[in-house]
């Protein structure tokens, strides 16, 4: 983890993160799939995420999950993950733990991400523990709301304009 | 009475303070039967009736327009007039209008102040160096002028561009001298007020609400000020055009959408050529009266509120300074919206339909402001003779069964 | 700049979004029996209606799903959204919705801002 | 000088000015009055306002910036600050184009429409520069890249004016469960409370008193947000509001924090609490300095504590001047004379009394014809009866004709506004959007209501507090109001005027003339006499151009209408709006996971689309592109080359009808195809013509991996997204972009196959074992790599897929492994070359979104036993069928020296005339052209008219200076038609 940008109550740091990307019905038996792999059920509900010590499980819609390795695994063992997950043909799980993950702490991270975004940040529009996809600093992310933080990815490729937005913000 | 204006009649009036200038049109209530009702009191519609008139000798004409003469687009756009379109059939449709801009202030003997300023079209990488080059070449052997410009002399035209540090350096651009930019309200005025004094009666404030056809002919039109008949009927309604053609049962392949245009404060002069750029996409030329006239570009979605999104102007000047950083200090004054007619190749359809009597012309997009003069002149042609005209034969409606496109996306995404 | 609400992730602005044009145009099951006309129709023919328009749009920069609205061109106030695969709302549904921001004529523009007396 | 004045320039002298002060009411400290020439006449000019809606004080600021049509009545000064008049040359006193002013009975309105037509060229030559030299007001701005945010907000209520009644609503909503922001223009809240006498007291408090302590209520709410200095512009559908606050009030510009920022609001609910803007009546020279309007020159007095005149003459139509005429006796000055246009029996008790009490000359029923003066006020005609005028003499002249709910922003929203024929003006009447109008934008100029409309309108609410004050208001308790736009002239004279639109010059004359040219409409009169089109709007001069209007065409003024309210509500600084998305941040530049390699070893970059591609790599400093190309190529046929393919899109497809779905998006048929096995593959869109092209991967006949073209990447799979969502959503297939989990380097040449194999040399790279367009899996280090056997070149070739963490080690241990092989690294343009020798297509530069499979021979690539794929109907239209349709075709010049140009006409004439006066036929153009380093000469692909038929004949191609080449036309394979060197 490496600290990107602080001060006036906001710490922006760089995190790596493996991630599988999935789709499918999200029927039982993907459930059962995916349960047999990680002995977490997928959230059900739209936007919710889930954990145990080991993942962090988030639905985006209908037929996509996220899921994130919270401590770092094995690639041998996330690629056996992904191979297994495929085996039932009406899946796809995807490595996409080549995406830039962003952390944001601070009492200000709402005030501060709202010089790069329209979204809507408050609590009561998007509380802990659901995730969203949208635009910020017009790249488009998506942004997990964990306890104190919010973690937001982007692909790679934009990694460079994204951290200079992320700094240029704090500083203005 | 035939209005002559020049320097002497205004010294002239302004001997009398003024008072005794004539209206330049009348507003008569409509008849009960029309040879030939125009739908449509834009500068086309005006145009057409002016050439029927004019050209083709016919009475009996009449132009209905729901608001007010020159209200729709043709007083809402950017004003940029050129001809160096891509395909053949485009680039003798825009230079046929081009040459009817070079004469029209003498011809209607009032000064549309059609200024021949010049236009770059930016190329901002490889490949819009290859179409551009491309469109160059096709110009010079239509025998439209047309240039590639270097960087070099880009800067020479416009020495206030950033042609160099920026996210997307200016590489070269086309360059027409001919081209250039009108007073828009003028057009309208002008032919209103030549078209008028050959009889042709101008009716404002009258909404065309149904198009009457019977056997499949045209029969007339239903106003707010009752039923017209006509023998023919010409729809020139820009973004209205399908929920008009509807009423006949025709369906054409248009959709309108949202364009937003902007001018800032005015200012002394520092751009005098006409500049568009399709990557860094915005349009700006600077008006006689110092104002910078910005064009955005459509947004997405249908609408007929004559308002697009913010964000489109947002984008818009975030181009702007990119290219003119000297501009970062300007001031938008006024922004407003049109609604635009748009083809699904970008062309018009100058056409007669299956509906005999029945014409429309219509799905200028973007970038029906510069074909004004032309477009008029063809489509009377056109209604006159039951047919087209060899230039517009190829805007017809049936293009579209036989794939025969004239697909201008090209230069369509600067066409404005 | 309206604000659209995604079936999927909630109330978005509208520069999220791309639109898709007219809904319920089913792509013909087979291609080969229609003519030349007809398939042109399918091809570069939608409905532009001024007032009530069933039409798609896409969360391009959200979840990237495909839903259906009912919006009103004429005002641009969306009167619902619905998922694919759903009925079509009726069109008696808004009858009794605002035709016009401020009561312009239905075909002309108008744009008018003082109130009619 | 020890005192704490600031100190600025005005027109090269220096003036001091109190903080706080802006630039109008420094220069009105000083006694300056006169501060600007107006646009068309160049008549001298004052300051009329003080505020936003000021006409004529625009003034030029020069600095880092030098940014022109400042409104002087808002800009506050900062130390050392330059300020310059405009439009005037060389001096204000002397102005050269004041000229103007003489010959303006000829410059009526539209004069130019009727004159400067001929002769044929003038226009060009001498009419047009000459008025370009009078255009505009100020200079152009100077390049300064000032920094602008962005910030947004989403609330439940905006509050937009914090005077008192938006203060008042903010009260009824503090401590409420509403995320309330609230928005003043001013550095102060408390609007007629800090600027006029019109409040006494309220709840028995001094109104400083009470708006200090609302304030500090509101402040430690928690719900309530306030912004001061910053101004709302713009009203969107869906209570989108935009308003840009000004940072740097009272300070120099810099370029390290934010000068403006621009808060884009979404709400739930809008109050709009912002007032109302005087406006004035026209007479004789009512443009002269010294005119100014009645309630502005009371917030001088009050806000900036100057006292712009001691003996002003005031003139109203009106009961609001009570409260001036009270704030100068207040501080012991005494109005020369009090102009009514009223009778005096009309006229408020109150406002006689003080007449009265200090003795001020009372002229009731009367009306000021006109002023004189030079360069200002020095002398006011009084019409006291029909026929008598008499003159008085004064240097300032306070006016009031009455006032407008600033109705901007809702008529913005769309709201609907209607005529009050009690207050003469217009008012907001029906919401379009959630607005509620609070105060006297609402048209309720009583205060003593204005706590009941608060609490009825904002009683929906929930929860909000019930508000209870008393306001002790100062004089008329009701506003009262008589008709008078315009006042009569003593004499007809050529140059006499009165003026409609101060800035834009355009006088009562000038609208009267279009009326007569039959310009009735009030879109039409705007725009033929430019009336309210100056950097004002019009804000204190529209509504008198209606009632001016609708006189003369004895109309009401709901029927002539107004002109729709344009956003903004006042100019917005063009960086304010781009924000930080601009300059460095104009655009992202997409990186691949090699970009940095690719910067150490002199690549020159190509934008394609966001990303940065190396185009070509320079081996030395002069190597120009042309021989680094040269070289590049040459060595890759010779020995091998790699390429850094990483841009190109990836998509993996799966599921159980991932075969079908796929067979409908590609033109091919994947049915046969073998697993790990690939296939160059066509997409069209649903007109046939070809929209994007990319080898298709099939692991299993569930499990895809589809490339496509780097511009292509989003719209392709978009596009399958569509299609799998929209029309087939029985279908069970998914699709991930993994264009960016794997870096890509396309290896080709004679010698890859061994440098492949001494990278990975537990693989076996034989024809047998690795047959072309086969792909395998392989663990490599602790990650798994996708290698494909394919080419773009014509040369042996492989493609490598591997995780972007371990791309730079891997690309590294090429180049180790192939250290004695001449191993070339190379761009897209070298790419480009290679290709068009072997005869290969590129989307997007072979074809234009008009071209077809058959028409670039592609037939082959047709799934003949396909029922059905996309684009496959239009296929056989008739114009698509066409024999003579343009066909992809190879060209060579005759003469080999000769290079072909891209971009240039094929034609059957050898000798084309210049200038060209007739359209010369084409029969197509040139597509692709290089100079081939193996053939040694140029290659061209061409889509021509019946291209297939003309194979063996000769053409001409254009030249960029209109001279033809020879050429032959020929296959577009110019090099191993065969394939001898890929199938290896």
């Amino acid at each position: 983890m490496t600290i990107i940008a602080s001060g006036k109550g906001i710490e922006i740091s760089q995190t790596e993160l493996q991630q599988i990307l999935l789709r499918g019905k999200g029927d039982g038996s993907f459930a059962e799939t995916i349960n047999k792999e990680i002995s977490l059920l997928p959230p059900s509900d739209n936007l919710r995420m889930i954990s145990n010590d080991k993942f962090l499980f988030a639905k985006q819609s209908f037929d996509q999950w996220s899921l994130f390795c919270l401590v770092e695994e094995s690639n041998e063992e996330i690629l056996r993950l992904i191979s297994s997950m495929n085996a039932n043909e009406e899946i796809l799980a995807s490595d996409y733990s080549h995406t830039s993950c962003f952390e944001i702490t601070g009492e200000n991270k709402n005030y501060y991400l709202s010089k790069l975004t329209h979204f809507d940040l408050r609590p009561k529009k998007f509380p802990v523990s659901t995730m969203a996809q949208t635009l910020i600093a017009r790249i488009d992310c998506s942004i997990y709301h964990l306890e104190d933080k919010y973690l937001v990815t982007c692909h790679s490729s934009f990694e460079d304009y994204f951290k200079d937005r992320l700094q240029d913000a704090i500083n203005l | 009475m035939k209005k002559k204006y020049s320097f002497f009649s205004i010294l002239k009036n302004s001997l009398s303070h003024n008072e005794n200038w004539k209206k330049m049109w009348r507003s008569p209530e409509p008849r009960k039967f029309y040879d030939i009702i125009i739908v449509g009191g834009g500068g086309h519609g005006l145009g057409t009736a002016y050439y029927l008139a004019k050209e083709h000798g016919l009475k009996n004409i009449a132009v209905i327009e729901k608001g007010w003469l020159g209200g729709g687009n043709t007083g809402r756009n950017t004003t940029i007039i050129r001809s160096n379109y891509l395909w053949d059939e485009s680039a003798h449709l825009y230079e046929h209008s081009l040459k009817l801009w070079e004469n029209l202030s003498s011809e209607l003997n009032y000064n549309v102040m059609f200024s021949q300023r010049g236009v770059l079209n930016l190329a901002h990488n490889e490949h819009d160096i290859k179409e551009i080059k491309r469109r160059v070449s096709a110009n010079k052997l239509n025998g439209i002028d047309s240039y590639w410009a270097d960087p070099k002399q880009i800067k020479k035209l416009v020495p206030i561009m950033n042609t160099e540090n920026c996210r997307y350096p200016v590489l070269g651009a086309s360059y027409q001298p001919r081209a250039g930019t009108a007073r828009h309200d003028a057009v309208a005025w002008g032919y209103a007020m030549r078209a008028d004094e050959m009889g042709v009666d101008i009716i404002q404030n009258c909404e065309v609400k149904k198009i009457r056809t019977k056997n499949g002919k045209v029969h007339g039109v239903e106003t707010s000020k009752g039923i017209i008949r006509a023998k023919r009927v010409g729809v020139v309604a820009s973004g209205h055009t399908t929920v008009l053609a509807e009423t006949a049962g025709i369906k054409l392949p248009l959709q309108s959408k949202p364009l937003q245009a902007l001018v800032s404060e005015p200012i002394k002069p520092v751009i005098d050529t006409v500049v568009m750029s399709n990557a860094v996409h915005a349009y700006v030329s600077q008006s006689d009266k110092g104002e910078l006239v910005i064009g955005a570009g459509t947004d997405g979605y249908n609408s007929f509120t004559q308002r697009g999104g913010y964000n489109t102007i947002e984008d818009t000047l975030r181009a702007i300074i990119e290219l003119y950083p000297i501009f970062g200090k300007m001031k938008m004054l006024r922004q407003w919206g049109g609604i635009v007619d748009i083809c699904p190749d970008a062309s018009p359809i100058i056409s007669k339909c299956e509906i005999e009597g029945l014409y429309f012309n219509c799905g200028w997009g973007t970038g029906g402001f510069k074909a004004t003069p032309g477009s008029a002149n063809l489509f009377a042609h056109t209604i006159a003779k039951d047919k087209p005209h060899s230039i517009n034969a190829p805007f017809s409606l049936e293009r579209f069964v036989s794939g025969r496109l004239v697909d201008e996306h090209g230069a369509a995404a600067v066409a404005h | 700049m309206f604000i659209i609400n995604c079936p999927y992730c909630g109330e978005r602005d509208q520069s999220e979004f791309s639109n898709g044009g007219e809904a319920h145009v089913a792509r013909p099951k087979d291609p080969e029996q229609i003519n030349d006309r007809e398939w042109s129709e399918y091809v570069f023919v939608r409905a532009n209606p001024k007032g009530i328009y069933y039409e798609r749009w896409v969360h391009t920069h959200g979840c990237k799903k495909w839903f259906n609205a009912v919006r009103n061109t004429s005002t641009d106030k969306i009167l619902k959204v619905y998922k694919l695969g759903e009925a079509p709302p009726s069109i008696k549904e808004f009858k009794n919705t605002l035709k016009s921001p401020s009561g312009e004529p239905e075909v002309g523009s108008g744009n008018f801002t003082v109130k009619k007396t | 000088m020890s005192d704490n004045k600031i100190y600025f320039k005005f027109d090269g002298k220096r003036y001091g000015g109190n903080e706080g002060d802006t630039i109008a009411s420094a220069l009105l400290r000083n006694n300056i009055k006169f501060v600007g020439r107006s646009f068309k006449y160049h008549r001298p000019r004052g300051i009329y306002t003080c505020g936003i809606e000021e006409p004529n004080a625009l003034v030029q600021i020069i600095n880092e910036h030098n940014e022109p049509n400042v409104r002087a009545t808002v800009k506050k000064i900062y130390e050392g600050m330059v300020v310059k008049s405009q439009n005037r040359w060389p001096s204000l006193k002397r102005d050269f184009g004041s000229i103007n002013n003489l010959l303006s009975p000829i410059f009526s309105a539209g004069f130019y429409y009727k004159t400067f037509m001929g002769p044929k060229g003038f226009w060009k030559k001498v009419y047009e520069p000459l008025i370009r030299r009078t255009a505009g007001l100020g200079k152009p701005p100077k390049e300064f890249r000032s920094k602008s945010i962005h910030i947004h907000h989403n609330v439940d209520v905006l509050i937009v004016g914090g005077g008192l009644s938006g203060l008042l609503a903010a009260k009824k909503l503090a401590g409420t469960d509403h995320d309330v922001l609230l928005i003043d223009r001013d550095d102060c809240l408390g609007g007629i409370l800090k600027n006029t006498k019109k409040i006494k007291s309220i709840d028995n408090q001094r109104t400083n008193t009470w708006v200090e302590k609302t304030e500090w209520l509101i402040k430690n709410s928690k719900n309530i947000k306030i912004l001061k200095n910053t101004t709302v512009t713009t009203y969107n559908f869906d209570n989108h509001l935009v308003a840009f606050e000004d940072k740097s009030v009272g300070k120099p510009p810099d370029n390290i924090k934010p000068e403006l920022v621009l808060h884009k609001i979404r709400t739930k609910h809008t109050i709009l609490a912002n007032g109302h803007i005087e406006r004035f009546i026209s007479f004789r020279n009512n443009d002269l300095p010294g005119v100014m309007l009645a309630a502005s020159f009371e917030k001088y007095i009050h806000k900036y504590g100057v006292v712009p005149d001691q003996n002003p003459i005031i003139f109203t139509n009106n009961s609001s001047t009570f409260s001036l005429l009270k704030s100068l006796v207040d501080l012991g000055h005494k109005p020369r004379a009090y102009v009514d246009v009223r009778d005096q029996k009309k006229i408020e008790k109150e406002t006689l009394e003080l007449l009265t009490k200090y003795n001020i000359p009372l002229y009731a029923k009367s009306e000021i014809e006109g002023c004189d003066g030079k360069n200002g006020v020095q002398k006011v005609s009084i019409r006291i009866k029909k026929n008598e005028i008499i003159k008085i003499k004064t240097s300032m002249l306070c006016v009031s004709g009455g006032f407008n709910p600033d109705i901007h922003l809702f008529t913005q929203s769309k709201g609907l506004i209607k005529w009050d024929d009690s207050l003469l003006t217009f008012k907001p009447d029906k919401s379009y959007q959630n607005t509620i109008t609070l105060g006297s934008v609402s048209g309720n100029f009583s205060y003593e209501k204005l706590i009941g409309e608060i609490n009825k309108k904002l009683s929906f609410l929930q929860g909000v507090n019930h508000l209870e004050s008393t306001l002790d208001i100062n004089g008329p308790k009701k506003f009262q109001i008589k008709e008078l736009w315009e006042t009569k002239h003593e004499k007809k004279s050529f140059w006499s005027k009165s003026f409609i639109d101060l800035q834009n010059d355009v006088t009562t004359k000038d609208l009267k003339q279009a009326i007569l040219e039959g310009f009735n409409r009030i879109e039409h009169l705007k725009r033929f006499t430019t009336n309210s089109m100056g950097t004002d709007q019009g804000k204190i001069s529209s509504i008198n151009a209606l009632g001016i209007v609708s006189k003369i065409l004895k109309k009401n003024v709901s029927e002539v209408g107004t002109t729709i309210y344009r956003p903004p509500y006042t100019p917005v600084s063009f960086s304010a709006i781009a924000g930080r998305s601009t300059y460095e941040f104009y655009d992202p530049e997409r990186k691949t996971p090699l970009h940095t390699w690719h910067v150490n070893n002199n690549a020159v970059f190509e934008d394609v689309g966001q990303w940065k591609r190396p185009w070509y790599f320079k081996k030395h400093t002069n190597e120009t592109m042309h021989e680094a190309v040269q070289r590049e190529s040459k060595q890759l046929r010779e020995t091998a080359g790699i390429l850094d393919g990483s841009t190109l899109g990836k998509i993996e497809i799966k599921g159980r009808d991932a075969l079908t779905f796929i067979n409908l998006m590609y033109t091919n048929s994947f049915t046969k195809l073998k697993p790990m096995s690939a296939r160059y593959a066509l997409m069209l869109g649903e007109d046939g013509m070809v929209k994007d092209d990319g080898i298709v991967c099939k692991i299993n006949d569930q499990h895809f991996i589809a490339t496509t073209t780097t511009g292509g990447a989003a719209n392709v799979l978009a596009h399958m997204e569509e299609y799998a969502q929209t029309e087939w959503p029985d279908m069970n297939v998914y699709m991930n972009s993994i264009t960016e989990q794997f870096a890509t380097f396309n290896i080709s040449g004679p010698k890859s196959r061994v440098i492949m194999s001494r990278v990975f040399n537990d693989i076996d790279f034989s024809n047998d074992k690795f047959p072309f367009m086969t792909f395998q899996n392989f663990n490599y280090l602790d990650t798994q790599i996708r290698i494909l056997r394919a080419s773009f070149t014509g040369e042996l070739g492989y493609e490598i897929y591997i995780p972007p963490k371990y791309a730079l080690r891997l690309w590294q241990r090429i180049f180790f492994y192939s250290r004695d092989l001449d191993l070339v690294p190379y761009g897209t343009e070298t790419m480009h070359l290679l290709r068009a020798e072997k005869g290969y297509i590129i989307v997007g530069q072979d074809t234009d979104g008009t071209v077809t499979p058959l028409d670039l021979n592609l037939n082959w690539m047709i799934g003949k036993k396909k029922k059905d794929f996309i684009g496959k109907r239009s296929l056989t239209r008739s114009d698509i069928v066409r024999e003579n349709r343009k066909q992809l075709v190879g060209l060579i010049p005759l003469d080999k020296t000769y290079g072909i140009e891209e971009g240039q006409h094929v034609i059957e004439k050898e000798n084309l005339s210049t200038p060209i006066k007739k359209p010369v036929e084409m029969l197509g153009h040139v597509t692709s052209s290089y100079f081939s380093p193996t053939l040694k000469h140029s290659v061209a692909m061409a889509l021509i008219r019946g291209g297939k038929r003309k194979i063996g004949s000769q053409l001409y191609v254009s030249t960029s200076d209109l001279n033809t080449i020879p050429v032959e036309v020929v296959e577009t394979s110019f090099i191993d038609p065969k394939n001898e060197r890929m199938l290896l």
